[in-house]
């Protein structure tokens, strides 16, 4: 159990009581289930199955180290300001179970409830935000909407008198917010450890196999395991991992910029986004300012980014705030997402009896994080969606019913 | 019946100048869009040769002279700068007036590459882009066709509604270049 | 201390600055590290998390410990380096992370706490009560943490950025980064030579080492020269080479030097394309961990001798040697030989032999532990003979060079151990075209640096055909770089790793415990490696140490991902140019200045200014003017400027069959001198724009798109025809700016226009959805009968140049009729009493099904979009489709975005129905209508719905309508 | 990233806007049935290794681009113009 009066003793005793968060178990020759991908949704998943469902017999598959993905590489906003229906009632249960998280897991991942205000530069996108925040109260989330004066309350170091496209409003989400992305994972990964969890890292997932449209196991760089219900929770790999159930998918991997500043003392207090050109920024609790922008725009496995869009994100920033021009940029990184036609995700199951999906979450699945786990251990152990993720169909494109395209670019994946 | 006035592209904006370059606005006549049909590349050649006694210029050059030029413009097009359009070009090309579709400035000076060299992302030294060169490519966030039509001139096209960033960002450019010695 | 007779600053230009509100003098050629330690200045930082007093550790920009602050209001700037920061006239620098003074930090009390304060602690805290984080717990984390402050103002200083190419690019303009660029220059390449410092040498300038019969920082300034003068060679200083990218790019961010200047950037961050490139970025020296080996006077050996040097300063008085490296050994025969005393020079080595000097050499000996809060006044050094306390007030440590590997791993590419070095080497080709020599390729002698610098150079220069020939390398010393690995003296105390963060031994210890043992875990729950240097101090070490807590070698235990940038590069500028304005290109109409004159607000349409309406006298609110000019629309003319509209010119013989292909409607069946509205489809099935398109002849039709839409179909139409139908005969130019195009729109349209056109218009020759060529004044200009107000109405074009006063004149004689120009507001009003869409309804999600338009996809050919749009989910009945909005109470207003529920539902999402795109007040009808989407919309016409727009506490009882409010049967337009 | 367009020669990455997976040159008979027009339109072989993609030299020439690259070294192995790719390829 960790605490304050725990930190305390054992300051006192020479920090010597502190133990692993987690086992490094050796793979077992067979488990009930079996998901490959030790990040955020695939820790969640374990961490659910096991609490929920009572599954304790069973293995997370990672191919590096927990936490090695997307996990530890976005910009650690989390938010419930989806309108479409699929999305809205799924990043709601989402932010619900964020504001309990770190009491469910004893772990504090610095769930920081500061507010997300997205800015809107014109009269037509303050009605786009509109029937964004309508939709969000009507979810039972909460949303206002900010007038320039509003806005300028907030976010008083905005370019509100000499900026390219003027601040029309905003709409401020105030239990929107960020969390300490790293914790995130350690805290599943400990909790689902604590439950029975068998986290197994270094352990690369090389085959799916499957028996008259059964799954029946996987073969792993540590030797086969066999396993009853087999989900592919791989974000940014999902295409090569279900390529070996013979499965394609509706998925174009792209590179996502972001990057971090030197510490800063407090100057941002929010997470705030500009609405003309992808730009969004927050201020960790260390002081970097961490912020990002859009795609690369073009298919890319490679982790790292191009000059041009860094330098457009950073040309929004300096015109929507040029207070931060003087700050410096430390590092930047690229996460790998999983670009769908429609920008909405996939947890699904497939054709094959006893494997899942849970891919394409393009660039929203740090904030998905509790939800999809809690939502595909639901799937596997019970056979039916849950509730708050039914429109996270795989076929939705092939029919066109359910369509969950936010952005309205299209069947162009990386236009999301 | 009416008297229509007309209006430089960058009336009011230039000429201005600072040590080591000089921004004008230039006025090329008219500017017509060659785009030959199909299998008419050289039927279009040869009634160019004929009407102006100039080739129909490869990718990325230039030929002819300050009254009558003809400037690679993009894929399967150029454009003809100065003459009206010859008759006899309409039949195997698409001719599109483009005469006031774009703002015309020429930067020189000794400077004029440093310039540039702050808002275009190609090399325009001398020695890779020579007297008779173009390019089709960006100045800021600007698409433009940028010539080399002298030792220490350009001849540079935005869209003419662009013409107050063009010449704000050349500008800036000047100033910055002029500054550091 | 400054040393007589030592340095390469100028001594005859003393400079003034100041150090919180305090006086110093420097000379030119001083940085402010430099200048301070020469006062005998120690102290100028604190750490991070327990604020420990702090010195400066190093020479160069990977300084962790000496960050300030310059300037103040805008030009304030943070986190500058004491090491890199130059000297000028007038500086002043202030101390950051201290309160109330750098002296006596009341935030040290967190040294105190440092048992409770161990890697990771917060995670295990902080959790009650929940409500306790954001409003306790993390207010007081974050104004702990963070260390130095912006301004919070504007920047006001310009900044740039730059393009440059060149053969070979030389990063580091050290021994081998000179040679280099001296063997490529010769060679007649075209060549930058980078180097972030603004004094080319790099280690020359900083050891006594001679080059060839000279001194090494004579040998470099010479090479300089001779490189300033080649014409084909740009020498770039102050210029660190921050990122290596694809294809042969580079990132650079360039300071400016000196004060800052009016006009002047204060830096420049180029993007450098080279065919090749070299890195000579040498080497870094790492510490040794041991107990409280961070205070100030603790300083790498290397830059002790830079000091001393570079900058004729002895960093102390009595100074101590710590090293595991022959390296190191110089420290003390450079002191001795400018007359510092060398108190000891402690090597861990048992048969370590040092240089004869007249100092004790401790072989096999190393330093305990060290006393001095806010400097170094002893040290404790554990010999073969037992403890020893030394009174030092500095102490030069080396715990070997690292080289300089990071660019190398910019592309993903990892680095290779070195046994020899104990360190990491660059893995050849990991950056493709870039070659790595010298000191960052582990090579640590002068005559060797020089000799691959060369070699480089030659190699890059025969891969792109450039013969070199074989250069006359100059002699040099190469001594031999002799090390044994020692990473920490074993012991009690805290020994640091990562300074800025306060990382220690212990953390990393504890790390392991707890089962953060891959290296990237441990880096992410102790914060070794994330500060400001990323690591470049200790990250080797840490490792290292990490390989040894784990039971592991260095290789399996790996290393973190070096990213980029290499330094920290500004916002400002690698944003450069987006300030203000300069995000993206201002597009104005002809008539801007005139809407302008008129008092019309401006608002942005995309990239372009339209006038939002034009107030008359007396007029206080927008809605006067808008109602106003709504009807005189409606009963007068109104002119308004379209030009913004995408047009787009297509040619040729398959110029008609290509837009039967792209247009869900027939266009081959249009006449010469007709016009037809449009609709596009993306290929998913969903509409991407309308728009009219004109048959001008029988091969050439003129297309018009929205004017957000303008680039996206021009770029839609040449993907359909290069990859789709290459084989068909057509092309494309945009003329959107080649004529400016008016709307005269009203009863009074043909009157205005007979007027001014040189041959006059009649109903039966330009009946509706006519057009044509047409003359006034002798101009010729394009005349269409189209209309989007529902009025009779014409859309005139002349070439831009007479726009402008194309417009006065059509406004002046509009007025003269009783009407006037009308704005985007009107013009909205206007489109929405008639149903016709904008990107309000047409945003990306909707089908022709959705807005009722399915009847225009042609079922009599293919065309793109039709298949998918067929899909089941695409033509379900119960999609949310177009209807008009009226309010039951006809004095309440609609709202933009608010949700339709059933009259007594809920408005919870389960019962969501639909939304309001646009909504309006009509003059005409004399009360609020609106257009949405409505699930089964189309059959629910005289269903009265709730309108609920919580965001603005808002809510109306509506009746469902079709979406046409004023003239449904198109009899105005025609007539 | 750097492409060079067979037209202009080698150019920066900002100057280009980008599609997607070359298959989209490959537009399917509109009677070709549901899964061809899935495969179309949505679904991709997304590699980790070389690929194939479409690009148009928006800020040049104006030309689309087939693009021939490695999509985790980022290595670009062929550039052609899709008139000489498209339908007949």
């Amino acid at each position: 159990m960790f605490s304050g009066l725990r930190i305390f003793k054992e300051g006192l005793t020479g920090n010597t009581g502190w133990s692993p968060h987690w086992r490094d178990p050796a793979p077992k020759a067979e488990y009930d289930a079996v998901i490959i991908g030790g990040g955020g949704h695939g820790l969640s998943t374990a961490y659910y199955l096991a609490k929920n469902h009572r599954m304790t017999n069973i293995a997370v598959l990672e191919k590096g180290y927990i936490g090695s993905g997307n996990i530890g590489r976005n910009t650690t906003i989390i938010r419930a300001n989806y309108y479409l229906p699929g999305n809205s009632e799924f990043y709601s249960h989402s932010l619900k179970l964020w504001e309990g998280l770190e009491q469910e897991l004893n772990y504090n991942a610095m769930v920081s409830q500061r507010g997300v205000i997205n800015l809107f530069h014109s009269d037509g996108q303050r009605d786009a935000f509109v029937r964004r925040g309508n939709a969000m109260r009507a979810q039972g989330d909460d949303a206002e909407l900010l007038d320039p004066e509003g806005v300028r309350r907030y976010l008083p170091y905005l370019d509100f008198d000499n900026t390219r496209f003027p601040i029309y409003g905003g709409l401020l989400h105030a239990r929107g917010g960020t969390a300490r992305h790293d914790a995130v994972a350690w805290g599943y990964a400990r909790g689902a450890d604590r439950l029975g969890v068998d986290l197994i890292q270094n352990c690369e997932v090389t085959g799916i196999d499957i028996e008259s449209g059964v799954v029946r196991g996987v073969q792993t760089a540590r030797g086969p395991i066999k396993a009853k219900k087999v989900s592919i929770v791989t974000a940014g790999r999902s295409g090569q991992v279900a390529a070996l159930a013979g499965l394609r998918l509706p998925i174009e991997s792209h590179v996502l910029q972001a990057f971090v500043t030197e510490g800063l003392k407090p100057c941002i207090d929010h997470v705030v986004s500009f609405g003309m050109g992808h730009f969004y920024i927050s201020q960790s609790d260390k002081g970097g300012l961490v912020f990002g922008g859009d795609l690369d725009f073009y298919a890319s496995y490679a982790q790292r980014g191009n000059l041009p869009m860094a330098e457009h994100v950073m040309e929004a920033g300096m015109t929507l705030m040029p207070m931060i021009g003087k700050a410096k940029v430390l590092r930047s990184w690229g996460g790998i997402m999983d670009m769908t036609p429609d920008g909405s995700p996939i947890i699904d199951k497939t054709d094959t009896y006893g494997l899942f999906l849970d891919c394409g979450w393009c660039y929203g699945g740090f904030k998905a994080v509790p939800a999809s786990g809690y939502a595909l251990a639901h799937l596997m152990a019970t056979g039916v969606p849950h509730e708050t993720a039914r429109g996270f169909r795989l076929d939705r494109f092939r029919d066109g019913h359910g369509l969950m395209d936010e952005e309205g670019t299209g069947a162009q994946h990386n236009l999301h | 019946m009416v008297d229509l006035e007309a209006k430089k592209p960058c009336a009011g904006l230039l000429p201005v100048a600072h040590p080591g370059t000089e921004l004008v606005e230039v006025d090329l006549g008219a500017l017509t869009s060659i785009a030959p049909f199909a299998g008419q590349q050289d039927a279009v050649s040869v009634a160019l040769q004929n009407a102006y006694r100039l080739g129909f210029p490869a990718p990325n050059r230039t030929t002819g002279t300050k009254d009558r030029r003809l400037i690679w413009f993009g894929r399967q097009m150029v454009l003809l700068a100065g003459p009206a359009p010859a008759a006899a070009l309409q039949k195997n090309a698409a001719l599109t007036d483009q005469t006031d579709a774009w703002a015309s400035v020429s930067l020189s000076g000794n400077r004029a590459e440093d310039v540039l060299a702050r808002l275009v992302p190609i090399d325009l030294r001398r020695a890779q882009f020579g007297t008779g060169h173009t390019a089709r490519t960006l100045l800021g966030h600007m698409n433009a066709s940028i010539t080399r039509t002298g030792a220490d001139r350009f001849l540079i096209l935005v869209f003419r509604s662009m013409a107050v960033t063009l010449v704000h960002d050349l500008n800036q450019a000047m100033e910055a270049v002029a500054a550091r010695r | 201390m400054r040393i007589d007779g030592k340095g390469l600053v100028d001594r005859s230009s003393p400079i003034r600055f100041q150090f919180d509100g305090i006086g110093h003098t420097g000379f030119a050629g001083d940085t402010f590290a430099s200048a301070l330690l020469a006062k005998g200045q120690r102290l100028m930082a604190r750490s991070f998390k327990y604020h420990r007093p702090r010195g400066v550790m190093t020479a160069g920009s990977e300084e962790p410990n000496a960050l300030v602050t310059v300037g103040t209001g805008a030009a304030q700037e943070p986190n500058l380096r004491a090491t890199t920061l130059e000297i000028y006239h007038g500086l002043e620098v202030r101390s950051q992370n201290a309160w109330p003074s750098l002296s006596f930090d009341v935030m040290a009390v967190n040294d105190a706490l440092w048992p409770f304060l161990g890697a990771g602690f917060y995670y295990k805290t902080f959790m009650w009560p929940r409500s306790f984080w954001e409003h306790l717990y993390e207010p007081l984390i974050r104004r702990a943490a963070g260390l130095g402050a912006l301004s919070g103002q504007s920047v006001a200083e310009r900044y740039e950025k730059a393009f440059a190419f060149c053969d070979l690019l030389v990063i580091g303009a050290g021994p081998t980064g000179l040679m280099a660029a001296l063997t490529a220059g010769r060679a007649g390449a075209d060549v930058i030579l980078a180097d972030e410092d603004s004094l080319p040498g790099g280690r020359l300038n900083a050891e006594r080492h001679a080059v060839g019969d000279m001194a090494g920082s004579d040998w470099a300034a010479q090479a300089t020269v001779e490189l300033r003068a080649m014409p084909n060679v740009r020498v770039m200083t102050r210029t660190c080479v921050t990122g290596a990218y694809d294809q042969g790019t580079y990132g650079a961010l360039e300071r400016g030097a000196g004060a800052p200047q009016p006009g002047r950037p204060r830096e420049t961050f180029w993007r450098i394309v080279a065919k090749r490139s070299v890195l000579a970025a040498g080497a870094l020296e790492r510490q040794i961990a041991f107990a409280d080996n961070d205070r100030p006077g603790i300083m790498t050996a290397g830059a002790v001798r830079a000091y001393l040097n570079r900058w004729g300063v002895a960093a102390g008085r009595r100074v101590a040697v710590f090293g595991n490296n022959n390296d190191a050994h110089r420290t003390a025969l450079d002191l001795r030989a400018a007359g510092v005393e060398v108190v000891a020079l402690i090597d861990p080595r048992p048969k370590a032999s040092g240089p004869k000097g007249d100092f004790p050499l401790y072989a096999g000996a190393m330093v305990e532990g060290t006393r001095g809060w806010l400097g170094l006044r002893e040290i404790t050094v554990k010999t073969g003979g037992g403890i020893v306390r030394l009174a030092v007030d500095c102490l030069a440590v080396s715990g070997g060079w690292n080289p300089t590997v990071h660019l190398t791993c910019h592309m993903n590419g990892k680095p290779t151990w070195c046994d020899a070095i104990a360190s990491f080497v660059p893995t050849p080709g990991a950056v493709p075209g870039l070659v790595a020599a010298g000191a960052c390729a582990g090579a640590f002698s002068t005559a060797a640096c020089l000799a691959a610098g060369a070699q480089a150079a030659r190699d890059a220069l025969a891969e792109i055909g450039v013969t070199s020939a074989p250069p006359d390398v100059p002699e040099a010393d190469d001594t031999p770089y002799r090390i044994e690995p020692f990473w920490a003296v074993p012991g009690a105390g805290r020994a640091w790793l990562d300074y800025q963060n306060d990382v220690t031994l212990k953390d990393i210890k504890q790390a392991a415990t707890e089962n953060f043992r891959s290296v990237e875990h441990m880096k992410r729950y102790t914060t070794q490696g994330m500060a400001t240097d990323q690591g470049k101090n200790s990250n080797v070490a840490a490792l290292a140490l990490l390989a040894d807590a784990t039971g592991r070698g260095i290789p399996e235990t790996g290393n973190t991902t070096f990213r980029p940038p290499y330094t920290p590069v500004s916002i400002a500028a690698m944003g450069a140019g987006g300030q203000g304005m300069g995000f993206a290109p201002r597009r104005f109409t002809t008539s801007h200045a005139a809407s302008v004159q008129r008092d019309a607000p401006m608002v942005e349409a995309g990239l372009w200014y339209r006038p939002s309406y034009f107030p008359a006298a007396g007029e206080t609110t927008w809605r006067e003017a808008c109602d106003r000019e709504v009807r005189l629309v409606r009963e007068k003319v109104g002119v308004c400027d379209v030009s913004t509209l995408g047009k787009i010119d297509i040619q040729g013989p398959d110029a008609a069959t290509f837009l039967d292909i792209v247009y869900t409607n027939t266009f081959s069946t249009l006449q010469v001198g007709r016009v037809r509205y449009g609709l596009m489809l993306r290929e998913d099935g969903h509409v991407m724009d309308d728009g009219t398109s004109a048959r001008l002849g029988e091969t050439h039709f003129l297309m018009t798109t929205t004017t957000a839409a303008a680039g996206l179909v021009l770029r839609h139409l040449e993907f359909v025809h290069q990859a789709l139908r290459p084989d068909l005969d057509v092309r494309f130019a945009s003329v959107t700016e080649q004529w400016a195009q008016f709307a005269v729109a009203g009863p009074k349209s043909r009157t205005l226009l007979n007027d001014l056109l040189d041959r006059p218009l009649d109903n039966e020759t330009w009946p509706f959805m006519t057009c044509g060529p047409i003359t006034l004044g002798g101009v010729e200009g394009r005349l269409f009968r189209i209309s989007f107000s529902g009025e009779h109405a014409y859309e005139i074009a002349v070439p831009a140049r007479f726009g402008a006063s194309l417009f006065d004149t059509l406004v002046a004689r509009a007025e003269a009729l009783g009407g006037g120009a009308y704005g985007m507001e009107a013009l909205n009003v206007l489109r929405i009493e008639k149903g016709h869409l904008t990107h309000a309804e047409i945003h990306g999600a909707t089908t022709a099904f959705d807005i009722g338009f399915d009847r225009m996809v042609s079922a009599n050919k293919d065309c793109i979009g039709k298949t998918m749009a067929a899909r089941p989910g695409l033509t379900d009945p119960n999609r949310q489709q177009l209807v008009g909005l009226r309010p039951l109470d006809r004095a309440v207003e609609l709202t933009a975005g608010a949700h339709l529920f059933d009259r007594a539902a809920p408005a919870r999402r389960a019962h969501d129905q639909g939304y309001v795109t646009s909504v309006a007040f009509s003059p005409t009808l004399g009360h609020a209508i609106g257009l949405g989407f409505l699930s089964r919309g189309r059959d629910r016409h005289g269903e009265v719905v709730r309108v609920v727009d919580a965001l603005r506490g808002k809510e109306t009882l509506a009746e469902v309508c079709p979406p046409v409010f004023v003239d449904p049967q198109g009899g105005r337009l025609r007539g | 990233m750097r492409l060079t367009c067979p037209l202009c020669g080698d150019r920066d990455r900002r100057e280009f806007y980008y599609r997607g997976a070359a298959v989209a040159l490959h537009r399917p008979a509109p009677d070709a049935g549901v899964a061809a027009w899935d495969d179309y339109v949505h679904l991709r072989d997304n590699p980790a290794g070389e690929t194939r993609d479409l690009w148009h030299h928006e800020a040049g020439c104006g030309a689309w681009l087939v693009v021939t690259r490695h999509t985790v070294t980022h290595a670009v192995l062929e550039v052609a113009l899709a008139q000489d790719e498209g339908a007949a390829g």
